[in-house]
């Protein structure tokens, strides 16, 4: 535009020029959860392109597993999926323990299902309260953290920490279920139904929010699997893949539980798959404690385990269902009380390189309820 | 370009129009505002009954929890903390800092073991609250108390000395927040095969994983038996 | 009370502005601006006539004024558009297509 | 039949080593006939999910095994052959097989002197972001992908952090403020 | 004199300048805002409150509402105007030519006052139910004529501005 | 011209009242500007392209949209206001606002078809 | 005292009355929204947190007043002014109640009770349209201007939908001026009804306070500013007390939008089946209308906080759907209806 | 008093300064750059079991222009801190900073090649809370310092600390 034109009478550039904005989200924008930032061209409203940028929380967590010990390793893991801490925990305790081929009690396995699935809902309900606070609707958000912070209050007295579990050990866990579990969780099992309902009932129903999720970054199930998705996003496009049942760990082929699946893969899908998971793990928190009530008091929780784990040369690959999708740890040892390598396969890393293909062609606020649908947890995004 | 499944939407009568839905919504809040008002003229700090007001009404902390460090003194008030460094080794934050000394002479009745730390810091910044070094320890000297409210205006007095770390545990102490003894975790019994597997049978890794489904197996039968 | 010829005399000042506007911008929407201008000193011309003639036709006729001058805006500025899609400016100088 | 029968005679020749631990069967094969290798496991072996691509340095293993070579010749007082370097990067890619749930590794060998792979995203597209991430930590390029740029590392970053000789602290790299005071 | 006229009237005019001289359109869009404000309160003081409120309502509010998308849709900050003119002489003529006109205008308008009869006005005078009596009985043709005159261009300014280029 | 002095009054003192607000903050904080501080916010990054674009067409039609029925309700007000007077003369009043408002209707229907309000 | 004397003394007091609505509002919001949210809302600043906006002007008036490099400077300082000024002269119209007697004169409870009534509220609206447009443009900031050309778009588009239900309402009444629509509306009909505007018109009453809700920009209409998209929307570049005027402006707005809405569809200040005048002196008259029209207006201001407390919002297509394809049509429907039905009785 | 004494100004200075710094520590709208782990128990802090609304802290706008405390909670990679510093420059006057959780104050566990170590030398912070992440009652103990820092301070005199342009002049690119 900074050539005259003095003589010339038309000139028919391309249209495209300058009528797309460059639209810039994030990294520090409210639906960016702090640390994700996409940067899209819109014409008006319509998103004709959105490229996420990532890496704003890489800390560098596979260099210090390379430096930290087994044990040492196991808080790190805490900081990767922080809103459900406990599975990264779990998978990676249990990652350590197929290097060393072991398998912890059944006591303790019971303990960490019961945990895993209290994790699960606890993530469930931050993305379904972000999700709404994200499309407008605050209440559900505070009504959905009240009791997780119930579930808080019970990892709390199990193992000392609030968020950053560092739940259990290599070869079991160290702590029996608390007092505070035997007492709370029939009483918290209603509320977090009555919360569910009332998020139910502001939301579902709601026209506002039928239309604001249904058809939304409706998504096919086979580009999901090209894509590598995995977890909540994947059974919302329709596909019964759940690793708690396809690849059992743990005892969850003791439990009965169902795995809802969606249909259209669209944001509605992911808001439900999310909400009738909450059901299901409450269900297995109830089977999974029936189960344990069998074990007598002192039942081993740990297997022996040496001070310093120094686990033979090789390499695994062990992933569990975490609240996002497939969470796997690829362990590679060199036979020294070091991982030599460690990765980390993160649900959610697969689903947001994705993104582009999720929201092209829907509008800003589409990509805004994409997003917190995804449940994007910058921590095992960027590791 | 992408493909997108169709979806079509299909709205009942009542949530096409917007306003029974609405209506349903507003009645819930309703229900939560009445509620809460009618808590909020309760007297006390512990108003409204989901929200603790934290610096007048606090919540109960677990007694395991991991909050600030300190050095604990056995009945007899003498130091536990033998400075062999175990701590500081197993810190994945490597904040800990400890120098191990011989008491002085006269002062042997102070400490419980042979040796003492001469310095002990503990860079509370830095620290993740991981429990290791409580773990670690081996003489059960440092445990990470109950205490939660740490901020500062500087970062230098966020690195705790051995002086603060034992003040902690006085005030814990006097307070009755100090950590209960742990627990012993029962531990299984080693399988009858050597569980780290020796150099040799790295190769035959599979017969591992047998192993480990037939204790799997033994587990669930002693269920059933149960 | 400032007479019919306060009035008038205002109007016209208005009227001059715009022309004065119209013949010196270059600027296509200021161009437009000044026609609006014009169009509101007629505007004032009218309801002041009314006034002084007690006649309410004056009034009425500053309503169809009114819509006159939207459809004149709304077809105008759409043209506009159009125009400038094709030479990206909005100068007049630059609109030269009917120029010999 | 089972997995091991099943891959080899998809295979064929593109197999160089399989072996397993724990379960987890990984084989190995030429990084030049990988695209082939792979789509041919998509398609007939039914292996239709891309897990996770995970790149290896090995350096650090050879630097060791020398190490302990030495110090047994030490003790032995007598030449040990510890072997020629093997290629300093591994890549495995981790597939998965929705209908049976079985999981295989593939690794290629990446040498230092060469550092290329052909890209896979035309065979799955959820190798877009692995394969940088792969780039980003590595320096493994891949050719034929859509977007090769740094991942997590901001731009203007030159090392490659994953690999066994940058320290863990880094070398002391900081990103410039770039301010526009325009 | 009263000072209600001469307020609004020095506004009217100052705005009215400064819209012709502003250097960007939006800010001479404001200018124009305040002369259809300061002639509101004008057509107040001449009985016609009706006028006076949609005066704003639709020359502020509509007109000038869409002059203002206009030029956020179409100005780009780094297409300046400030090309220089090529004939400078053009622009003083046409300023010349304008002030001539306002002179003539001014002028030839003096004696008006003489042709004007006064009559006293009744007490309703402009209120709106009057306007809409005159649109029933002498204006009903007229009114249904803006109908479709607005129509057309409701369907020529959405032809037009959808057409692809 | 009864009251409006009363609203002019009224306008006054709005205008009034913020300017002395504002005049006050300006007095009243602190300032200490750096070339820094007075870029502009885009989410902590360095600006991507200028703000001025070009934005959508879309927001031009429905400003003509509201144009065209703002004149319409408002040529309608002076009806309303006597209709029920006029009502007693017949149905002529009902038929005049009947096919004024019909004829825009059409001009409405054909706005939607158009798709001049999706987005 | 003289004419003027009463006036001036009318126009501070219900000027200070609009300002302290909003500002007892926005307490009000938060701690009805926190009640909402099984939560407690600011309780430090005074008694029951009721000098939290008190602290928030302060802190709103000793904050730094940044004017980014590159905005353009003029129309920045222009914005706030431009939408505070028609948000709080709006008032002037409004009818707080009925009459008051003091020393023999009477003194209607309004500013200024002209004949064009309401529609002087719209067009002062449809000027508040360039505060933000003019704010966002301004700040030369992406999330601004696409907030401030949204928030034009909505609030002229659902100008309309308020303008059809308004029509009605003139149909109705014959007239303007809000005071004697709330003088009709007093008694009842059909025997047992009172005479409001609500019972006579409840779609125009839907149609109004849907599009009051967008004029507001509320939820779940608060696209303009809404957070998880824009930023804040048009404001985003303001801070200091010109942010705290686009705030209060909008809770000034609310106050007018509710009583507007009381005045046209629930009798103003007069109680359903009972004549207050009958029984009450001159001064309580006047006082006890003014409360009555005060505690119908807070129902509605708290209807605001209430509803955008429970809904999610409207994506932009929705929103404007909404106004164009249904509320419109709806409000041209009604309006047909109701002539004919006044046709039909006269 | 101690202000008194430095300025040997009066009663209505002090008590204009008292107003001023009433207002403002009821008053400290937080800007929460949560990017990790700590964000998550910022929301708790923000949400209905801990409320920090009921100090004042109530309206969460993400610009920095409205805001007083930045709040940041969470881990500040190199990538970021360009960021961070814009956001911070970019704050009106008076502004404060709480750094929190371990990450912030001194980049904690994460001693890599990728973490920025310790925002304290970016920004000015003014309350540092340790821990990883700090229990919603740590943040609020943090915000219950601050508003103490912020009433012992004396708006109408003394300016911001010198350590500003300290940092600035040792920061600039
Ligand atoms: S605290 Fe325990 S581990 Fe640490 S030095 Fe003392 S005795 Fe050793
Ligand atoms: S708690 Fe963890 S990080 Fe803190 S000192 Fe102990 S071992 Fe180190
Ligand atoms: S301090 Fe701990 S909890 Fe906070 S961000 Fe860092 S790792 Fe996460």
């Amino acid at each position: 535009m900074t050539k005259k034109f003095e003589t010339i009478c038309i000139t028919t550039g391309p249209t495209e020029y300058s009528d797309y904005v460059t639209l810039n989200i994030g990294p520090i924008h409210p639906a960016m959860h702090g640390t994700l930032r996409v940067i899209t061209k819109t014409d008006g409203e319509t998103i004709i392109s959105a490229k996420p940028e990532i890496g704003y929380l890489h800390r560098g967590v596979e260099k210090l597993g390379e430096n930290l010990t087994y044990t040492q390793f196991l808080p790190i893991t805490d900081r990767l999926n922080y809103c459900s801490a406990i599975c990264n925990n779990v998978a990676y305790e249990m990652a350590v323990e197929k290097l060393l081929g072991i398998e912890a009690p059944p006591k303790a396995q019971l303990i960490r299902m019961i945990m895993m699935e209290l994790a699960r809902i606890a993530d469930h309900q931050v993305c379904v309260g972000i999700l709404g606070v994200d499309l407008g609707a605050l209440t559900p958000f505070f009504y959905l953290i009240l009791q997780r912070e119930e579930i808080y209050e019970i990892f709390e007295w199990h193992h000392g920490a609030r968020l950053t579990n560092s739940m259990g050990a290599i070869g079991g866990v160290e702590a029996d279920l608390p007092d505070r579990f035997h007492e709370k969780w029939p009483k918290l099992r209603d509320s977090i139904r009555k919360a569910n309902d009332e998020t139910d009932k502001l939301l579902t129903h709601n026209r506002i929010w039928m239309d604001r999720t249904i058809g939304v970054n409706a998504f096919c199930g086979d580009d999901a699997l090209d894509w590598g998705f995995t977890g909540p996003m994947l059974r919302a496009c329709g596909v019964r893949r759940d690793l708690r049942k396809d690849e059992p760990y743990l005892m969850y082929d003791k439990v009965d539980f169902d795995v809802p699946v969606g249909k259209h893969g669209d944001v509605f899908d992911r808001y439900m798959v999310r909400m009738l998971e909450m059901e299901e793990s409450i269900k297995i928190i109830d089977q999974a404690y029936e189960l344990y009530k069998d074990f007598p008091e002192d039942a081993p929780l740990m297997k022996k385990v040496p001070k310093i784990i120094k686990p033979p040369e090789g390499q695994i690959y062990h992933a569990i269902e975490s609240p996002n999708g497939e969470l796997g740890f690829f362990i590679k040892s060199d036979g020294s009380d070091k991982p030599y390598r460690i990765k980390i396969r993160p649900p959610c890393f697969m689903v947001y390189q994705a993104f582009e293909d999720l929201v092209k062609g829907e509008m800003i606020s589409d990509l805004i309820a994409c997003l917190s649908s995804i449940n994007v947890i910058a921590g095992e995004l960027d590791r | 370009m992408v493909r997108r499944p169709v979806v079509k939407k299909e709205y009942s009568l009542g949530e096409r129009v917007y306003l029974v839905e609405i209506a349903k919504g507003l009645g819930l809040t309703w229900k939560h505002f009445v509620f809460n008002v009618k808590a909020s003229f309760r007297k006390g700090p512990h108003t409204v009954p989901t929200c603790w007001q934290y610096p007048e009404d606090r919540r109960e902390i677990a007694p395991i929890f991991r909050g600030a460090h300190m050095l604990q003194l056995n009945d007899k008030g003498q130091e536990l903390c033998v400075g062999c460094g175990m701590c500081a080794r197993a810190c994945p934050a490597k904040c800990i800092t400890v120098k191990r000394g011989k008491p002085a002479k006269g002062e042997e009745d102070k400490y419980a073991g042979k040796t003492m730390c001469v310095s002990f810091e503990i860079d509370i910044l830095r620290c993740i609250f991981c429990g290791l070094c409580e773990k670690s320890c081996p003489k059960n000297a440092l445990v990470l108390g109950q205490d939660y409210e740490l901020a500062d205006y500087e970062p230098e007095h966020c690195i705790y000395d051995k002086d603060r770390l034992i003040a902690n545990f006085h005030r814990a102490r006097s307070e009755g927040l100090l950590k209960p003894p742990p627990v012993p975790i029962p531990v299984e019994a080693p399988p009858a095969k050597k569980k780290i597997a020796q150099k040799g049978d790295e190769k035959k890794g599979s017969s591992g994983k047998a192993s480990v489904k037939g204790g799997k197996k033994s587990a669930s039968n002693r269920k059933g038996e149960a | 009370m400032a007479g019919i010829n306060h009035y008038t005399i205002l109007a016209c000042i208005l009227f001059g502005l715009g022309v004065i506007g119209f013949l010196t911008r270059r600027n296509t929407l200021i161009l437009f601006m000044s026609v609006e201008l014009m169009l509101n000193s007629i505007n004032l011309l009218l309801v002041a006539f009314s006034a002084t003639r007690a006649d309410m036709g004056g009034q009425v006729m500053v309503l169809f004024i009114f819509a006159v001058a939207a459809a004149e805006v709304a077809v105008g500025l759409a043209i506009l558009i159009c125009l400038f899609k094709h030479v990206r400016s909005v100068d007049v100088n630059r609109f030269n297509l009917l120029k010999w | 039949m089972n997995l091991k029968e099943r891959v080899k005679d998809i295979l064929g020749d593109d197999l160089l080593v399989m072996a397993e631990f724990r379960g987890d069967l990984c084989i190995e094969v030429p990084s030049k006939r990988l695209t082939q290798v792979l789509a041919r496991l998509k398609e007939e072996g039914g292996f239709d999910f891309l897990s996770d691509i995970i790149g290896i340095d090995n350096i650090d293993l050879y630097v060791k095994k020398a190490k302990k070579g030495k110090k047994e010749a030490d003790e032995k007082e007598d030449v040990v052959d510890i072997g020629p370097p093997p290629p300093r990067f591994e890549v495995i890619y981790l597939l998965l097989s929705l209908s049976t749930n079985e999981r295989l590794q593939v690794k290629v060998s990446v040498p230092e002197d060469n550092l290329e792979l052909p890209s896979i995203t035309s065979i799955w597209r959820a190798a877009n972001w692995p394969e940088r991430e792969v780039y980003d930590m590595f320096g493994i390029r891949f050719k034929g992908h859509p977007n090769l740029r740094r991942l997590l590392m901001w731009d203007e970053f030159q090392d490659h952090p994953l690999r066994k000789d940058y320290p863990l602290e880094g070398k002391g790299e900081e990103r410039h403020l770039d301010y526009d005071v325009a | 004199m009263d000072y209600y006229f001469i307020i609004f009237a020095i506004m009217a005019v100052g705005a009215g300048i400064f819209t012709i001289t502003a250097k960007d359109a939006l800010p001479s869009a404001l200018g124009l805002l305040t002369v259809f404000v300061a002639l509101a309160a004008l057509y107040l003081h001449l009985h016609a409150p009706l006028i006076a409120i949609f005066q704003i309502s639709i020359y502020a509010g509509a007109i000038l509402v869409l002059v203002v998308f206009v030029i956020m849709l179409l100005i780009t900050p780094d297409e300046k105007l400030g090309t220089p003119q090529k004939n400078i002489s053009y622009r003083t003529l046409g300023a010349i030519l304008g002030a001539y006109l306002i002179v003539l205008l001014v002028i030839g308008i003096k004696g008006i006052e003489q042709l004007m009869v006064h009559r006293g006005l009744p007490d309703d005078f402009g209120h709106p139910s009057q306007i809409g009596t005159l649109f029933f009985k002498k204006y009903i043709l007229h009114f249904e004529m803006a109908s479709v005159l607005l129509l057309v261009a409701l369907i020529a300014a959405i032809y037009l501005a959808k057409k692809k280029v | 011209m009864s009251g409006f002095e009363t609203i002019v009054m009224y306008l006054g003192m709005s205008l009034l009242v913020i300017l002395a607000m504002l005049g006050a903050s300006a007095l009243l904080g602190p300032s200490r500007p750096s070339p820094q501080k007075a870029t502009t916010f885009e989410c902590g990054v360095p600006l991507l392209d200028p703000s001025h674009k070009r934005y959508s067409v879309k927001y031009y039609l429905v400003a003509v949209l509201f144009l065209i029925f703002d004149l319409e309700t408002v040529l309608l007000y002076p009806l309303a206001v006597q209709y029920k007077a006029l009502a007693t003369l017949g149905w002529g009043i009902f038929f005049e606002i009947f096919i004024f408002v019909f004829v825009l209707l059409v001009g409405l229907l054909y706005a939607i078809k158009k798709g001049a309000i999706d987005w | 005292m003289a004419d003027w004397q009463i006036d001036l003394i009318k126009v501070v007091f219900i000027w200070t009355w609009a300002l302290l609505i909003a500002v007892v509002m926005t307490w009000v919001e938060r701690r009805a929204s926190a009640m909402m949210q099984d939560r407690v809302g600011p309780n430090r600043a005074g008694p029951f947190g009721l000098l939290q906006p008190l602290a928030d002007g302060i802190k709103l008036f000793t904050k730094e007043d940044i004017i980014p490099k590159r905005a353009r400077k003029i129309l920045f300082i222009l914005g706030p002014p431009l939408f505070a000024i028609p948000a709080f002269s709006t008032y002037a119209v409004v009818p707080f109640g009925d009459k008051i007697v003091i020393g023999g004169k009477e003194i209607i409870l309004q500013v200024s009770d002209v004949n064009i009534g309401f529609l002087y509220i719209l067009a002062l609206s449809a000027i508040a349209v360039y505060g933000m447009v003019i704010g966002g443009w301004a700040s030369n900031s992406k999330y601004s201007i696409l907030g401030g050309l949204r928030a034009t778009a909505q609030l002229i588009s659902y100008e309309i939908p308020m303008g059809l239900a308004l029509l009605t309402i003139v149909l109705l009444y014959g007239t303007f001026s809000l005071r004697e629509i709330v003088l009709q509306q007093q008694g009842t009909f059909l025997g047992v009804l009172p005479n409001w505007g609500f019972f006579k018109q409840p779609l125009g009453f839907i149609i109004f306070l849907v599009a009051a809700y967008a004029e507001a920009n509320r939820v779940p209409f608060d696209l303009p500013e809404c957070e998880s998209e824009l930023v804040t929307g048009y404001h985003t570049e303001y801070g200091s007390m010109r942010l705290g005027l686009y705030l209060f402006g909008e809770y000034v707005n609310l106050g007018t939008l509710a009583a507007v809405t009381v005045s046209l569809f629930f009798g103003g200040w007069g109680l359903p089946y009972i004549d207050m005048s009958k029984f009450l002196g001159p001064i309580s008259y006047g006082i006890a209308s003014f409360l009555v029209f005060f505690v119908k207006q807070a129902f509605f201001l708290f209807l605001f906080v209430w509803v955008r407390w429970t809904v999610p919002r409207f994506r932009y297509d929705q929103l404007m759907g909404l106004g164009w394809k249904a509320l419109i049509p709806l409000g041209l429907i009604n309006l047909f209806i109701t002539a004919l039905l006044v046709q039909l009785t006269v | 008093m101690k202000f008194q004494a430095i300025q040997g100004e009066g009663w209505l200075l002090t008590k204009a300064e008292q107003l001023i710094n009433w207002g403002r520590s009821r008053s400290p709208w937080p800007f929460p750059y949560g990017t990790a782990c700590c964000g998550i128990e910022l929301m708790c802090a923000l949400a209905s079991s801990y409320d920090m609304a009921r100090f004042g802290a109530e309206r969460v706008a993400f610009t920095p222009r409205q805001c007083d405390v930045l709040i940041e909670a969470g881990t500040i990679t190199k990538k970021m801190v360009p960021v961070l510093k814009r956001i911070y420059d970019q704050m009106a006057e008076p502004k404060w900073v709480i750094a929190v959780g371990a990450c912030a104050c001194t980049g904690g566990v994460f001693r890599t090649y990728s973490t920025h170590q310790g925002i304290g030398s970016i920004i000015p912070v003014d309350v540092y809370v340790p821990g990883c992440p700090p229990r919603p009652e740590g943040i609020l103990y943090a915000l219950l310092k601050l508003i103490d820092k912020i009433e012992a301070d004396h708006p109408l005199y003394k300016q911001r600390p010198k350590i500003v342009e300290a940092l600035e002049a040792g920061n600039e690119p």
